[in-house]
């Protein structure tokens, strides 16, 4: 299981109606590929973070699916349009069942 | 599209246990054979889409790159040199403010990363950039 | 040279190299300039081979300091060292022979690794493995390897 | 085609496939903000105790290629941030017998700017030159009242270092390599200049008489430690200053020396030297 998973966002605090918004986040993961081997030859198991989602107020933002070929400490960047004050959720989720979250708040005025 | 959370939730079940059933079929054997399977066999069109990704990589395990397709419903990251080719598929829900995400991916040496974005009616375009990546000089 | 190495020669199979005489690294035998005019196979070398030593990183990875043209289908050469183009209208099979075993005997304070030299190192390592060295080192390419990279560099005219 | 016109041509497809065409990638003349609030001094003359050796000392970032040096321009851009930010969650999480964090004595971390910039350092109470990871170590089990503390290259040692740089970025190297410090400082310069291994390289081989060169496609630097420690593309974690010193001389083929060795305590004293002028840039970005 991957340890001191550590998620961070940022994204605006503040808007303006209707505009879009620039939103980045990171996570450190080691996103074990499945694909290397250790010392002894032997496979090291795939531990990724399988999918990334964003939400905003409930409705999404973006859902992405990931395989191993995204790098370690997955990092995204990626656009809202945001009409009203509210929430962006982030949620990732890891193949060993984990789910780790975040959030956001903008005032949009 | 219009995805309620729970719909959402039910979509991540089903896709989770199809995984777990068939762990292989998460391997395309090749980037031709996943992106038949993506579009069907389907003519792509290669205006509307950009890709940015770096002529040189500095190094395979950590390259940046950024794929755009104004109106796209989903757009798929293939890389074509990958033991697995598939590296990610991006689905731009309601709230998105651009069809378009930048992202970190690995390389397993000089190939072409391609992005396929498949729009609302049906239609696939489709971006292609060659990638070099560096050799180092020093060790075994 | 011995019988076997002039049959080996004529049947031009480069797998009997094990039967020449190969020089040790101990005894190589360099004029006052450093130059080695006696192969230290026998065999002639062969110029393709000498190519894919010269581009594999595991092997001399040769082009890791120096530029060559005629190898520029392999990418990304450095410049540590001198260009190559031409190296062999400058420089003659003993010349050249005398700089890939040991080019500090030719340029005494160049970078250029000593490619078949196997004592009198500074805390010499078990390959890449960061760990001290078994008692006896291989030299870094192999008498015919040398004599591989020799014949390809002596190609090299223009 | 004439002959002049093939060469030509031939040269331009060399220009394609050649490293010093990488160089098209990397801007050497751009400057380092990050945040767009640190400036950081990435050019400079070279400390006087250099003798000419160098002219210009330059920070490792101006060797990198654009992609990599905007990395560093922006914490939220630079993963290594990830990992300084768990190290301030460490210094403020109580450890040892005692019950006390970093932050019971050092209540304001401010006060710590200057310690990347001026370690390694002498220490009087030991009677040694000491690194910053052997001062987070002694405060450890001197003062917390662990019985082991973190190894030199443990994850929360490089988080620790990371955090204790982040506050010192844009500060001005300056280490002290007179009085007691000197011995430990010809030490470094000693093994600098050896050729070790069985390639026979020197750390001056590379860094000092080829930077600005490609190795095959990397692009040597002067081999600076103000960057550490750094976030390597390469392995895609922070690597200290030691490992990095050991990888350098596992690739001349050569016997290591063991991290946090004598030796290595040394050479990092001699390289931070080298330093002297450039700013803290650690975590950095590097490939």
């Amino acid at each position: 299981m991957a340890e001191n998973v550590t998620p961070r966002v940022r994204a605006p605090r503040e808007a303006s109606v209707g505009e879009v918004v620039s939103v980045r986040t990171l996570i450190s993961h080691p996103m074990e590929s499945g694909m290397r081997r250790d010392g002894d030859g032997n496979v090291i198991p795939r531990s990724i973070i399988n999918r990334f989602v964003c939400t905003f107020n409930g409705e999404v933002v973006v859902d992405v699916t990931m395989e191993p070929s995204i790098a370690t400490n997955p990092y995204f960047q990626f656009e809202a349009k945001v009409m009203e004050s509210g929430t962006f959720n982030f949620t990732w989720y890891d193949d060993d069942g984990s789910v780790y979250e975040d959030s956001s708040d903008i005032t949009v005025s | 599209m219009s995805l309620t959370r729970r719909e959402f939730v039910g979509t991540s079940l089903t896709s989770a246990a199809a995984f777990a059933a068939f762990p292989s079929m998460s391997f395309a054997a090749t980037a031709d054979e996943a992106i038949a399977a993506y579009t069907g066999g389907a003519a792509t069109s290669d205006a509307g889409i950009t890709l940015i990704a770096p002529e040189i990589a500095e190094n395979g395990n950590t390259v940046q790159i950024e794929v755009s397709a104004p109106g796209a419903e989903e757009i798929i990251m293939f890389a074509a040199g990958n033991p697995n080719p598939n590296v990610a598929t991006f689905k731009f829900g309601p709230m998105s403010g651009s069809q378009a995400a930048t992202t970190r991916i690995r390389l397993a040496g000089e190939q072409d990363v391609i992005a396929i974005a498949k729009m609302p009616d049906g239609s696939f375009l489709k971006a292609v950039s060659n990638v070099k990546v560096t050799i180092g000089g020093c060790g075994g | 040279m011995t019988r076997q190495v002039i049959l080996a020669t004529l049947l031009g199979v480069s797998a009997s190299v094990a039967h020449a005489e190969v020089v040790s690294p101990a005894a190589v035998v360099a004029n006052e300039y450093g130059e080695i005019s006696t192969s230290l196979t026998g065999v002639a070398g062969n110029p393709v081979r000498g190519a894919e030593v010269m581009t594999s990183r595991s092997l001399g990875n040769c082009i890791a300091c120096h530029q060559v043209t005629a190898l520029e289908e392999f990418p990304f050469h450095g410049e540590v060292g001198p260009s190559l183009d031409g190296a062999g209208a400058r420089w003659d099979e003993a010349a050249m022979r005398g700089i890939v075993v040991n080019a500090k005997a030719i340029f005494p304070d160049s970078v250029m690794p000593s490619f078949y030299k196997v004592d009198g190192f500074t805390r010499p390592g078990d390959a890449f493995t960061g760990k001290a060295a078994p008692d006896a080192l291989d030299p870094l390419l192999t008498a015919q390897d040398i004599e591989d990279v020799v014949a390809y560099l002596l190609t090299l005219t223009d | 085609m004439t002959g002049q016109t093939k060469r030509a041509v031939a040269a331009m497809a060399l220009l394609a496939f050649s490293a010093s065409s990488l160089a098209l990638w990397a801007d050497e003349d751009a400057d380092l903000v990050v945040n767009g609030e640190i400036e950081m001094i990435v050019r400079t003359e070279a400390p006087a105790h250099l003798d000419g050796a160098l002219r210009t000392i330059y920070s490792g970032w101006v060797f990198r290629q654009d992609d990599t040096q905007a990395m560093q321009m922006d914490d939220f851009d630079n993963p290594g941030m990830l990992f300084a930010e768990q190290g301030q969650e460490l210094f403020n999480t109580a450890m040892g017998a005692n019950g006390e964090s970093c932050a019971s004595c050092h209540a304001n971390a401010e006060d710590l700017t200057r310690v990347r910039a001026t370690y390694p350092k002498w220490d009087e109470a030991h009677g040694a030159v000491q690194t910053v990871e052997m001062q987070v170590q002694e405060c450890q089990t001197e003062s917390m009242g662990m019985a082991e503390a973190w190894g030199q290259n443990s994850q929360e040692m490089l988080n620790m270092t990371a955090y204790i740089a982040s506050i010192g970025r844009g500060q001005v190297i300056d280490v002290a390599i007179d009085g007691p410090a000197q011995a430990t400082w010809e030490a470094g310069k000693e093994i600098y200049y050896t050729r070790y291994g069985q390639l026979e390289l020197s750390c001056a081989n590379c860094h000092e008489q080829n930077y600005g060169n490609y190795i095959r496609a990397d692009h040597l630097s002067q081999g600076q430690i103000n960057g550490f420690p750094t976030y390597r593309l390469k392995n895609a974690r922070l690597n200290g200053t030691h490992n990095r010193f050991r990888g350098c001389i596992r690739d001349t083929r050569g016997e290591t020396f063991a991290i946090g060795s004598d030796e290595f305590i040394a050479l990092e004293l001699y390289v931070a030297s080298r330093g002297n002028g450039l700013t803290v840039e650690g975590p950095s970005v590097r490939n």
